[in-house]
This record gives C-alpha cells, structure tokens and sequence, in this order.
C-alpha cells in the first residue's frame, strides 16, 4: 500500500517535470524540470528500498547517487548558461543550438 | 520524560534568548541592565510595519518565522542530559547541518523580498560567505562523529565521558565558531546586516518585523551555542550538578565567548573574506579531520 | 490594556535616533550619538525620531522629507542647532510619542513616482515582459559590466545626501552592477565640516564603524581606547591611494596612532568606479571630510 | 497512520512541484521546488531511510539556493514584476506530461509489487558506510573523480580567463607562421544570423 | 518520526508567532507613496531593486555545489571509520586529496574572488 501511494507520487512528480522541461523556453526553467523528475526519481529508489528490498545498502547508495547526478547536472548547466549568455546575452533554449563553435 | 524535554528546549530557548540579548549589552556597553531586551522588544512592538513599494509580502513576514523554527529544530537535537535528546535522530549531525544551509535560504529570502537596494546587497554577500562558511562546519562535525562512531549527537555527548573533544581535537571549536557567527549574523561573519548598507537585510524592517527577526537571531545564537556546548565541551556531562544545569552553564560560556568575538574582530570587505575561507580555513579544516581521524585510530 | 503596558515597558529604553546631519554640526551630532542614552539607527525605518542637525541647504531639503516620511509611525522630528540639552529633549519626544502623542504626518504627497493602478494587463502598471510601470517603477536594463563580460542588469540611483554610511551632505549618483560601482558621480557635494571633523579619532571612529566595531568607534568618540582586534588588517592594501602614496589602510594607522592625515584626495567619481560597495564606502571614510569636500568641489569647478 | 502521513506529504510534494511552474517570481519557483524535495525527505524520514531522508534536506537547500541565484541572474523579469509565461509547445508538453504519468502510474497499479520492508532494527546508516568502503569502493572513488570533472569543467565554462584569452572574444587560433594570419576558420564570421556579441569590452 | 513532528511543530508555532507579533500591536495606519520608497538616504532609484543581479561569486557556488555533493558520501564514512581502520584512512586520505585538487585547481583560476 504505502508502495503504491510512493510510485504514484513518483509517477506525478516526472510527469509534472517532463511537462515543465518540455516546455519552458528558458534554459534555466528546463532544469528546473529535469530536477524535478530526478526528484521523482528519488522518490521512488527511497520507497522501493524501504518497502520491497528489506533495505538492501545498494538501494541507499543508488539514492545518493541520484543526488550526485542533480548536483553535476546543475553544475554543469549553470556554466553552461554562464558561457552561453556571456557570448549570446540570451539564456533561451533556442540559442543554445546556434552555439556551434 | 516525553514532557520534560519539550518544555526544557522552551525554557532554554526563552531564557538563553534573554540573557544573550544581556550579554550582548554588557558586552557593547558595559552596562547590566537585566529589563532591556524585554524594553526593547517592547518598544519595537509597538510601531508601525513599514512596507516597501512592490514587496514579496509573504516571504518577508515569514522569514523570521523560518529562522526561529531552524532555531528550535536545532536547539531540539542536542541532548539535555545523556541519551535524552527531544530529536534522537541516528543523523542528528546532518539535521544540524540542514539547519545551517537553510539559514542561508532564510537570511536570503529576508534580504530579497523588501526589493530595496541595500536588503538585496546584504542577502547576495550572506550567501556567498554563508555557503562556504559551512563547510568548516561540516568537517568539524564529522571529525567530532569519527570517535563516537555516530551521526547521533547523544553519541557524540557520550564518546567524550573521557576526555572532551575540545581537548582531543583542539582546532574544531575556533573553525566552529566561524559559522556560529554567521548563523547569528555577528561581528566579522556578519555579511547580511553590515552598517555600510545600514543595516543590510534588516534595513527595511520596522516594528514587529523588526523584533522578530532580533528574537530569531538570538534564538539561533542559543541553538549554536547549545550544539558547540554538547559537540566540544561533552554537553550535560559533568559531576555533582544534573545533566541540564550543566549544558546550560556550557552554553552560557559559549554564548559569551561569541558575542564577545562578534564584537571584538573587524569584518573584511567580502571579497577578502571568501578567498580566506576557501584558502586559509578550508585547508585548516582538513588538517582538523585528518588529525582526529589518526587520534580515532 | 496590553499597549499601555507595552508602553510603560519601552518608556524606558534609549530613543532610536536617526540623524540627518547638516553644515558644521558633524563632530557634535557624532558625540551626542555615541552615549549609551541614546541608540543609534542605521535607518529611519529603525528610528522614531529624526535627529535634523544644522539647517539643511535648500538643494538637500527634499532629501530630508523623503527621510523625514520612511520613519515609521509614530515619529517625531527634532531640530538642533547644537546648543542646549538634546538628549533630555530627544527622551522628552520619545516619551511623548509612546504616551500616545501625535505622529507627525507625511510631507510629500501620497503619490507614486508614476501612475501605475490599473493599467496593464492584470492592472500591476507593466506591460509585456519587462515594459512599463509596474507598481510604479520600469525594470533595470542590461549593461556593461567591467570586471567578468557578463553584462547584467545595472541599477542607477542617487545614493545621500543623508546615507549613514556615506559623508553626510554627499549625494552620489551611482550605477551598480551587482554591488559593484560601475559608474559614479558626485551628485553633491558633502556639507562643510569644522576642523573638528578631521580629528584623527573622529575619523578612526567613522572607519571602525564601517569595520563592525561599532563599540569601539562610540569608544573613541568618548575619549576611551580602541578594543577590537583585526581593523587594519581588514582594509585590503592599496585601497583609495593617494598622491602621497599612502592608501586607507595607513591613514587609519596614522588616525589610531592619534595623528591627523593631511592629504590631497582624488576625485571621487574616479576613486570608486571598479570597487565593491563595502570597499567603496571604506574608500570614503578613509579621507577627512576637508579633503573629500575639496576634491569634490575642484571635481565640480573642473 | 504513517500511510496517511505519506499520502499528505505526496500531496504536497505534487502541489510545490506543479507551483514551480505557475509562479511569476523565479526565487518563489526555486524555493518551490526545494519544498518538494523537502517533502521526499520527509517521506524518506518516515521510510525508516533516515540519512537520505535528511540528506535530501541538506542538500537541496543548497542546490536550490543556488538555483534561485542563476535564475535571478539570467531570467528576464526575475522577479515577476510583470506576470508572464514562458512557454513552447505547450500542448504537446502537456500531453508528454500526462502520458508520462499514466504510464508510470498503470505500470505501479498493475504490476506485482514486492513486499520486504526494512527491518526495524537495521542500521542502516553504518550499512551505508560499510557498503560504500567495501562492495561499492569503485563506484564511490568513481563518484569523487567524476564530482572532481564537474568542478573543472564547472569552472573552465563559466570564468571568463581561460588559457587563450578570455571567453566572450571568441578564441583566435594560432598563425601558421609566426604572427601571421590565424589559421582555420575565422570565429567571428560564422556566427549567422544570431549571433549578437556585444562582448570584447572590459 | 519524533524528527517530523517537532519540525512541524516549530514552522507553526513560529508562523503562528509573528501572525500574533503582526496582528497583536498597535493598529497602523496604511503605507503611502512616500513611505514605499525604499532606503537610500534621501536619494531616488531610477529602478526597481529586484533586477538580474550580479552575483560575483557565481563560479564559486558552481564548485560549492560538487563539494557539497562530496561531503554526502563522507558522512556514512565517518559512522563506520572506526570499524574500517586503516582502510578507511587511506580512503579519507584519497577523498581529501581529490577535494584538494578541486580547490587548488579553482584558485588558480581565480575562483575564490569577487569576479
């Protein structure tokens, strides 16, 4: 039961960040989505280790892993949008694909 | 015990608030006058809530309603007498921690939505040394885990029936002190509420506003010293007295030693001040860990 | 009920005091605000009464009202000419204020800066995405930056004549980026000071306050010795050089040693461009009020 | 009563998450967001997984600070003076979005789940440690070098000092003999019709 | 569990605090125009504050970020140091070295300073 209820949040949660992603022009606001389904994400790894996996320590590792790939994902972007407005002083989306050099 | 210890982290919270607003007035102006935070408060309580022309109403009125709570979340993991600890988490450390990194969010908030320029100044200049001031922090309270083998603090407390942790690891109380003093935006850490933007992230606030945010800085001054108290000075532990009367009288000392430091030692323009943390403090740090982790051994 | 308790409670404490600073009256308002009996705000919106010292030139007069109406209600305002006993008075009007007396009212009109009510698409005085006058101001447009090439918003204001951290009477005209000074102007230039002002323990005091050693500075205003730890080292080298050769860091060597500094101090549009705000107002500081009010006027005559 | 805790903080997981996207100020939108990762933690908390739960915690206040800065500095209007939406391809987000949740959704309804709660007893922090110093060492040294690669390239990206010159003047290959001509391709002309470089000051 | 409620507990008995603080005191007369305009010393903005602000310690917080995510694995380090001997210190010895790298590689760059 509680399993469920977790899943079904997860669930919501990546449906509500795959929208936002998909939708948002702003480089920045896209992130915003992606770590939103990473936080659905989490959810679900945190529920099945505690519901389904009598709390095998890979399940704890793989959640702490899913934070690492938020924190370099962030990183990695923000820079990413650093470089691209100091060339472009845009930080839409659509300017990122004309940034060939 | 399931009633004492909430009314315990009230009284603490309530009186160590008072008496640090004392020690802060003896300490400026070598006067003792037991009545002036309450006259203080007073005062501000009674005049008006000035608000600015396009203000973010919500996060400004709840700021210092997040800074208290921080402060009483934190104040509730130390342990009052050995192994009673209103939050007995496994993680006790790391509830700490997050009590630290979202006083950065909250100091921020409290500087950004007045939408005045000097708020806004001091919020951005909290967060670049806020952020970074916490990872002494971390280090300290990791080398302080290694020996009681524990995130738990009531661990922590027990591991220095022996010796105290300010006695075994000499260098973690100073690097502690650092973010004591910009949790309670003090003295030379005191980036948010500085006098050349007069008064920062407060310099919007008046009447009630005002004193909240004053009673929330106190508040967390308590909960710092309580934490440094029970991580380096062995917490409740202590003969002859019971446990809490001992925490108190150790949190008092640390409570006056930083007030007095928040008073005693200029701030630097920020810019110097994030070089040295990462350049000077951080690799002091890590000096820390790694002698305790070879001491743990 | 409990607001007369309140009252009788707060009666007691130091009135909060903001002072607005006018010609020849520097040295004895800061004497004044270094007693204990009197507590020192950093902003009106702190204070109850307004400290107006001197008379304000007209240029500077509708600074004041726009000070005079940012103090919360209930305020007072207090006129000095720097004779008789100002701090029996200033407790006088904060006692009167807290009994229920009248606040004074506003001085400007209630009016916004520009008509924004009800204009726009949801009525907020803005159009589009960063257009018009929501809630009464436009939005901050990009610009240069100096230091890093990312060119974001800059904020253009007039900063003074009244600013606590600035000498009073100085009106700059400033654009920041971030809180960097990009571009700065002397709007106005800082009110004349008696010798006085240049007193090397008087300007010790103005630059340990920018340090957060406030203790220490109403320290030294009261003739007392200088605690803190750390103030000389806190000035970076080499900031706010004169011709001399000397920077802020070795006049406030000089100052705490008890000696005055005689210097010639550059203009200070040019001093500040580049610096941080903090490293900016430490920079002002650091000169004697003569010597800024000089560079200011030979600024203006040039 | 833990399932209904659970429930309510799902709930509001769900709802910070969806006001991430529907208020105008981009600080409200990350301190949103941080709720709801607020919100996992907590179930975490309650979950019997008290480190990660806490950790979330900790981590995402940071990471959302963070956030909230970057988005304040490149958003336009990032306060949401003036109300706004940003948004392409609306229809077919939405559509994406839902699909994505009644797939997900059926896929946690019909299929079997397991049922082996955490013992109470376990420590599981100290399994944590334990797993990351024993079974796992190559994928925990591995996280370290790769966290390692983020914080070059983090700072390689965003300073403007790099090794040949700063960044927003586009980068000036050497000359194929000594101060001639730069070889190659000339940066400046292939930039199209996009291209707006008001860079080269400072 | 405990750790749950007592948050709970705090976030509203301190909303509840300054509700009482705001609504309790003296009753204020509404703001005007001229009272609005923020604090600068008798000067005017041209602006609103709020504005793409200029944060000068931005690549900083970018390394923060990646350190921040390192300290996470040192915490279930510490619990099980002590079990783990001298493995265990060599391991703190490599992690603290790596950080090391990030932090020396990031001065060079002038990370560490008001861009």
């Amino acid at each position: 039961m509680t399993l469920t209820i977790v899943l079904l949040g997860a669930a919501a949660l990546i449906g509500i960040g795959l929208y936002g992603a998909l939708s948002q022009q702003s480089f920045v606001m896209l992130m915003m989505g992606l770590e939103l389904m990473l936080n659905g994400a989490l959810l679900a790894v945190v529920g099945f280790w505690s519901q389904g996996l009598a709390g095998m320590p890979e399940g704890q590792l793989l959640a702490i892993i899913v934070m690492a790939v938020m924190a370099v994902e962030m990183a990695l972007g923000f820079a990413l949008v650093v470089a691209v407005y100091r060339r472009r002083q845009a930080d839409m989306t659509k300017s990122i694909g004309t940034l060939k050099e | 015990m399931s009633a004492t210890l909430p009314l315990l982290v009230l009284l603490t919270l309530a009186a160590g608030a008072w008496l640090a607003a004392w020690l802060d007035r003896l300490i400026a102006t070598g006067r003792i006058e037991p009545l002036a935070p309450l006259r203080v408060g007073a005062a501000l309580l009674l005049r008006q809530r000035v608000t600015t022309e396009a203000p973010d109403a919500m996060n400004w009125r709840l700021a210092p309603a997040w800074y208290l709570a921080l402060a009483a979340v934190g104040l509730s993991v130390v342990p009052f007498a050995p192994g009673a600890a209103l939050i007995d988490s496994p993680v006790g450390i790391v509830v700490w921690g997050s009590c630290e990194a979202l006083t950065v969010v909250t100091v921020f908030l409290h500087g950004w939505s007045p939408n005045a320029p000097f708020p806004l100044i001091g919020a951005y200049r909290y967060a670049a040394i806020g952020l970074p001031v916490m990872l002494p922090s971390m280090f300290v309270l990791i080398a302080a885990a290694l020996p009681a083998e524990s995130l738990s603090l009531v661990a922590v407390v027990e591991s220095q029936r022996e010796a105290w942790n300010l006695v075994r690891q000499p260098l973690g109380l100073p690097l502690f002190l650092l973010v004591g003093l910009t949790l309670t935006l003090r003295g030379p850490f005191d980036y948010a509420d500085g006098e050349d933007l007069a008064g920062g992230t407060s310099a919007e606030d008046s009447g009630p506003g005002r004193a909240l945010w004053q009673l929330a800085r106190l508040a967390m001054l308590v909960a710092f010293s309580a934490m440094a108290a029970a991580v380096f000075l062995g917490g409740p532990l202590g003969p002859w007295l019971p446990g809490p009367v001992w925490l108190w009288l150790k949190t008092a000392g640390i409570m006056a030693l930083t007030v007095a430091a928040g008073h005693w030692l200029a701030r630097t323009t920020p810019g110097r001040m994030l070089t040295l943390l990462w350049v000077g403090l951080l690799p002091l740090s890590f000096l820390h860990l790694a002698i305790a982790g070879a001491l743990a051994l | 009920m409990a607001i007369g308790w309140l009252s009788r409670l707060a009666a007691a404490t130091p009135p909060p005091v903001f002072a607005a600073v006018g010609p020849g009256l520097l040295p004895a308002t800061e004497r004044l605000l270094a007693r204990p009996t009197l507590r020192r705000c950093g902003s009106p919106r702190e204070a109850a009464i307004l400290l107006v010292a001197g008379t304000i030139p007209e240029p500077a007069g509708a600074a004041l009202d726009r000070v005079h109406d940012q103090l919360p209600h209930p305020r007072a305002s207090f006129d000095w000419d720097g004779g008789g006993d100002a701090e029996a008075a200033i407790g006088a009007l904060w006692r009167g204020l807290l009994g229920g007396g009248a606040s004074e009212p506003d001085r400007l009109p209630d009016e916004p800066p520009n008509s924004w009510r009800g204009e726009g698409d949801h009525g907020q005085g803005g159009e589009g995405m960063m257009g018009g006058v929501p809630y009464g101001r436009p939005m901050a447009m990009t610009g240069d930056d100096l230091r890093d090439g990312l060119s974001l918003d800059l904020y253009t204001a007039r900063i003074g004549p009244f600013a606590p951290m600035l000498p009073p009477g100085l009106q700059l005209s400033a654009t920041l980026q971030g809180d960097l000074v990009v571009t700065a102007a002397v709007a106005r230039p800082p009110f004349e000071q008696p010798a006085e002002a240049d007193a090397p323990e008087a300007c010790a005091a103005r630059l340990l306050r920018l340090l957060g050693l406030g203790g220490d500075a109403d320290r030294l205003l009261r003739g007392g010795r200088p605690r803190g730890l750390g103030a000389l080292a806190a000035i970076p080298t080499g900031l706010a050089a004169d011709a001399q050769g000397g920077d802020a860091r070795a006049r406030l060597r000089a100052w705490l040693g008890g000696e005055m500094v005689d210097v010639v101090c550059p203009d200070p549009g040019d001093l500040l461009v580049g610096l941080e705000w903090h490293e900016a107002t430490l920079a002002l500081a650091s000169f004697p009020p003569s010597a800024l009010r000089r560079a200011t006027q030979a600024a203006e005559a040039a | 009563m833990r399932d209904a805790f659970v429930i309510a903080l799902v709930l509001f997981a769900v709802w910070t998450g969806w006001r991430v996207f529907r208020v105008d100020s981009m600080v409200r939108a990350s301190f949103s967001l941080m709720l709801s990762f607020f919100a996992v933690g907590a179930i975490g908390v309650l979950l019997s997984a008290p480190y990660i739960g806490v950790a979330t915690v900790f981590m995402m206040a940071v990471e959302m600070m963070v956030m909230a800065i970057f988005m304040v500095m490149f958003m336009m209007n990032p306060a949401g003076l003036n109300p706004m939406s940003m948004v392409h391809q609306h229809r077919l987000s939405i559509g994406a979005g839902a699909a994505a949740f009644a797939a997900l959704a059926a896929a946690a309804l019909l299929s079997e789940l397991p049922d082996a709660p955490v013992p109470t007893d376990k420590a599981v922090v100290a399994d944590l440690g334990h797993e990351l110093l024993g079974p796992s060492m190559l994928i925990f040294e591995t996280a370290g070098v790769t966290l390692l690669a983020t914080m070059v390239g983090a700072v390689i990206l965003s300073s403007r000092q790099g090794r040949y010159g700063m960044a927003d003047q586009g980068s000036r290959p050497p000359g194929l003999e000594p101060g001639g001509e730069p070889a190659g391709r000339q940066p400046d002309e292939s930039g199209g019709g996009h291209h707006h470089d008001h860079g080269g000051h400072g | 569990m405990n750790l749950l409620i007592v948050v709970a507990v705090a976030v509203i008995a301190g909303v509840a605090l300054t509700l009482a603080a705001h609504g309790g005191a003296r009753p204020a007369p509404p703001g005007t125009a001229p009272q609005a305009l923020p604090f600068l010393g008798g000067g005017t903005p041209d602006t609103h504050a709020w504005q793409r602000f200029h944060f000068r310690a931005y690549s900083m917080t970018l390394l923060f970020v990646a350190f921040e995510m390192e300290m996470m694995f040192m915490y279930p380090w510490a619990v099980v140091f002590v079990a783990e001997g001298l493995k265990a210190l060599a391991e703190m010895g490599m992690f603290l070295a790596i950080l090391s790298i990030g932090i020396l590689y990031g001065w060079r760059e002038g990370v560490f300073r008001w861009q």
